[in-house]
């Protein structure tokens, strides 16, 4: 699995190792977000890192690239949809409110819950992520394509 | 109708954020999606003009009811003023969306012109409806990187360097705003607009609250290029697509600058009389000095870009003279005059300064070039270029049957009643020179020598242009009917009285 | 109120930076360092004298919390901050790629 | 406490100082990257975790577009130098050092004038809260979640975490029209 792209053969083996480490940290950090520090924000752009550390360790020839990058767009914009989404359902109730938290708050401390705080700190984690990937992608494919 | 409030940001957002996804799949989805939702909350704002409830409607978005006295949540706050920006800006948004169904398909990358395009205007409806101060801020970033990205649509070498420029300025008065959001906190411990108002009427700190005027006044200013702060605007708003330079000249600068400044130094802030005179002589330096750079201009977009100035010049000179009469406690009917004239000219700039730019993006779509010189005796291959074109001069320059004449007639005649000889004066020379400055723009382009070879076989714009053009200049004189009473108590009146009622403004919203 | 001048201090080297700068990438670093400033002056105004972290965990339920606001704000700002950097950047490298150069001076054609 | 932070806020002003007028555009994004990890720094100082995390791991992304930025492009800086060289010997550049000194007093005579405003407001430290009060006291009974900044961020002012989220996308449309190939058809 020699390629010429990429760096040397040890960042590539760190990186195996890293990598999922990486991202088991990310969500980690986004599913307590709303125990623990960190949240969406932070998780979010953590899985982008270990994503960004995956594309310079072992580079990739250019229409692999573009295809991710489309793919990782399309991803982050339903990403922010489904936020919205879940935003709205508070004005088809009676006193109809935009951001309402209809979901029950369970006990403080607890896993599940703060109502509705897990599933959007879940979908700003994805549309970060998705977002900063998509941002290098497409600094890398500019450099990319004057070779 | 209140719940529908939400609806103005709600819509545009999910148009932007579909409009990326489904742009491939569903040909000229993005397109018409654009218009439809433009429309859509068009016909929303007009309904709330004319449904005319009781202002100011406040939505508290989340729920939260205040805790004993102090709001917790993030409110919408709809009064007169907001009402009448949502009305500019999603009519004029509508008929520029609707214009670059057929101009922008000269351009590569159209989902992410109308992706762009939506969240602006969804930026611009969060300002406007915003009740909370940061909230504020949020909403004026996402319209301000909406307008960096739009302004470089073309990448071009001269588009890049003036979109770089827009973001360098854009981003330092960004980081003034914050710093002045961030000393506000610091004060008053709170970020509801009411609140604020509420707390600061006990603030006796007179130095405090005049750097922070200063830093919001230099922050707010550059957004609305007034005369220090306008370095950016002659190189974005003439590299910028003609659509997206309509927006600017016509809406951005003020659903942004104009209205953030009235908001924040009618209502929250105690008025001061330095502060006054500081927006009346950054007023008038901007109405002077943008006419004469004007002149010289042969590119015709960087002409109506000056005028733009010029323009916004005169607006901040009606909303300053009433400032300074209120803060002095003058006649309260001629403060009122001095900021119906202000608030009616904005409302008349938006719709005949976008109808000159849509105009010159029609001249550029057939004939490919923007100075005035290479064109020529353009008015007998396009008719509805050139009529559109003419009424939108005569309104600019204020010739009565247009409503730029009544518009001006109000500030010079609030002017005059506030004893402000001198500014009248300089108005009206302004004025007279618009019309020469026009007169030029008309010769050259339209109606004067005969039509070059080369431009022999062009015709009329598609449809799509032509109609926004048609409705624009139908507009210019629908307006001017705002000068009577019945109509002007209907529509104008609410905005006006909105910034009159000054310091109650946190009273009324917060109820006690 | 030291730490407050010095956090002002910081804006001004910032504002320095990007206004007697010509290099396109030192403008846009000094555009962040203003951010940064603006970040550290608004958590600054947030401090409470031996407050803890706005975090209940089970001892801290009655303690006294440093205020959450300002922090929730600095996230956005923080983010605001990267999504105008990286635009920035993004109009940094196509210039470069035009003119040849991060030079401000050659870079401008435009008049007036 | 107030002292360290000061000391660690001296040593990002001069960081950032060298920032600005380093010879070398990456020895400029290396000392940036310093000044960031300051704040990270005076961030936990504060007591504010969650700040820490997000400026931390923002930080490390924007030094990687920037070196992506900065890789293959010109290094060096053609910034008049402070020192002319004329035959080997150094003089002191007088233009330069004008501007430098009157940028030195106008910056002292803001800073006076910021201090004399802003004497009237509570010290550091002293900052008894009001619109924060009911997001400390009852926040997590409101939320139900344990931490206030995430209450705060996805609940109290969840509108603001929309906005914010839209300016993210924002960046993201505006940076792919940017950066595509051909402008016009």
């Amino acid at each position: 699995m020699q390629s010429d792209k990429g760096m040397t053969i040890i960042v590539k083996k760190m990186t195996q190792v890293l990598v999922g480490i990486i991202v088991l940290f990310g969500v980690y950090i986004i599913t307590y977000g709303h125990l623990t520090p960190g949240g969406g924000f932070a998780g979010g752009t953590i899985i982008a890192g270990a994503f960004i550390l995956l594309v310079l360790a072992y580079g990739d020839d250019i229409m692999h690239l573009r295809v991710t990058k489309e793919g990782s767009s399309k991803l982050e914009n339903l990403a922010i949809f489904m936020f919205l989404l879940f935003a709205i359902p508070g004005l088809f109730m009676i006193p109809s409110v935009f951001f309402r938290n209809y979901l029950p708050l369970g006990t403080v401390g607890e896993l599940l819950s703060a109502g509705v705080i897990p599933l959007f700190n879940i979908f700003i984690g994805i549309e970060v992520a998705a977002a900063l990937f998509t941002i290098f992608l497409a600094f890398v494919i500019l450099k990319e394509e004057d070779k | 109708m209140k719940a529908l409030i939400p609806l103005f940001v709600i819509l545009p957002l999910a148009a932007a954020f579909l409009i990326p996804v489904l742009a491939g799949k569903i040909k000229g989805f993005d397109k018409y999606l654009a218009s439809l939702v433009m429309l859509a909350t068009a016909f929303l704002s007009l309904w709330l003009l004319f449904a005319h409830e009781a202002y100011p409607i406040i939505y508290k978005i989340g729920g939260w009811e205040p805790v004993n006295g102090i709001p917790i949540g993030i409110y919408f706050v709809a009064d007169g003023l907001s009402v009448l920006m949502l009305c500019i800006i999603t009519v004029v948004g509508f008929l520029a969306a609707f214009y670059s169904i057929s101009y922008i398909a000269k351009f590569t990358g159209e989902k992410y012109f109308y992706a762009l395009f939506c969240l602006m205007v969804a930026g611009m409806n969060g300002v406007v409806l915003a009740g909370d101060l940061f909230n504020l801020f949020v909403f004026l970033e996402i319209s301000v990187i909406a307008s960096y990205a739009l302004v470089a649509f073309g990448i071009e070498k001269q588009e890049l360097e003036a979109s770089f420029k827009y973001q360098v300025m854009g981003g330092l008065a960004s980081l003034l705003i914050l710093l002045g959001i961030a000393l506000l906190y610091w004060q008053t411990k709170t970020l509801n607009l009411a609140d604020i108002a509420l707390v600061l009427e006990g603030v006796g700190d007179r130095k405090f609250m005049l750097f922070t005027q200063f830093l919001l006044l230099a922050g707010f200013g550059l957004k609305a290029a007034l005369i220090p702060f306008h370095a950016w605007l002659p190189d974005a708003h003439s590299s910028a697509p003609s659509p997206i330079s309509a927006m600017l000249s016509g809406v951005l600068i003020k659903a942004i600058g104009i209205y953030a400044i009235t908001r924040l130094f009618f209502n929250i802030f105690i008025l001061d009389i330095n502060i006054a005179w500081v927006v009346i002589v950054l007023g008038s330096l901007s109405m002077i000095f943008g006419v004469f750079l004007a002149i010289g201009q042969w590119d015709l977009k960087r002409l109506l870009a000056y005028h733009s100035i010029s323009q916004m010049g005169y607006v901040v000179l009606g909303v300053g003279i009433g400032m300074l009469i209120l803060a002095r406690g003058g006649d309260l009917k001629v403060a009122s005059l001095a900021i119906a004239g202000g608030l009616f000219h904005l409302v008349n700039h938006a719709v005949f300064k976008g109808l000159l730019f849509l105009n010159a993006g029609a001249i550029e779509y057939r004939t490919g070039t923007r100075q005035l010189q290479e064109m020529g005796g353009l008015y007998e291959k396009m008719p509805i270029t050139s009529a559109t074109s003419l009424s939108a001069s005569m309104a600019i320059s204020g010739i009565p049957p247009f409503n730029g004449f009544f518009s001006k007639l109000l500030i010079i005649l609030a002017a005059v009643l506030g004893k402000f000889y001198l500014l009248a004066v300089f108005a009206v020379i302004v004025s007279i020179i618009t019309l020469a400055s026009f007169m030029k723009v008309q010769k050259y382009a339209f109606y004067g020598s005969t039509l070059r070879r080369e431009l022999e076989k062009i015709k009329e714009v598609p449809f799509a242009m032509s109609f926004s053009m048609i409705v624009m200049a139908l507009l210019c004189l629908v307006l001017s009917l705002l000068i009577f009473p019945g109509i002007r108590e209907a529509i104008l009146m609410p905005a006006v009285d909105s910034l009159m009622k000054m310091g109650n403004y946190g009273v009324e919203i917060l109820g006690y | 109120m030291t730490l407050f001048v010095l956090c002002f201090l910081l804006f001004l080297v910032g504002l320095y930076g990007v206004i007697t700068r010509r290099n396109i990438i030192k403008i846009v670093l000094g555009i962040c360092i203003m951010e940064y400033s603006m970040n550290l002056f608004l958590v600054l105004v947030g401090y409470v004298h031996d407050g803890v972290a706005p975090i209940i965990t089970k001892g801290s339920e009655r303690a006294t919390f440093v205020d959450p606001l300002p922090q929730a704000m600095v996230i956005t700002v923080i983010v605001i901050g990267l999504a105008t950097t990286a635009m920035l950047l993004a109009i940094a490298i196509r210039l470069y790629r035009k003119h040849g150069t991060f030079d401000i001076r050659e870079i401008n054609t435009l008049k007036g | 406490m107030e002292y360290i932070i000061g000391v660690l806020l001296i040593l990002m002003i001069a960081g950032s100082i060298y920032t600005l007028h380093a010879g070398d555009l990456l020895s400029a994004i290396v000392s940036y990257g310093i000044v960031g990890f300051g704040l990270v720094i005076i961030f936990l100082f504060l007591k504010a975790p969650d700040l820490a995390i997000v400026q931390l791991v923002v930080e490390i992304i924007t030094l990687i577009i920037m070196i992506a930025v900065i890789r293959n492009s010109s290094k060096e800086d053609l910034q008049e130098s402070a020192t002319i060289k004329v035959e080997g010997v150094q003089y002191v550049n007088l233009k330069q050092l004008l501007y430098f000194s009157g940028a030195v007093v106008l910056a002292l005579g803001l800073m006076y004038y910021f201090y004399q405003s802003v004497s009237g407001l509570d010290v550091f430290g002293e900052h008894e809260m009001r619109m924060s009060q009911v997001y400390v006291e009852q926040g997590a009974e409101l939320t139900g979640s344990a931490n206030l900044v995430t209450g705060v961020l996805l609940d109290f002012r969840a509108y603001d975490t929309l906005g914010e989220a839209t300016i993210l996308i924002t960046a993201v449309v505006g940076i792919l029209t940017i950066l595509r190939i051909k402008g016009r058809k």
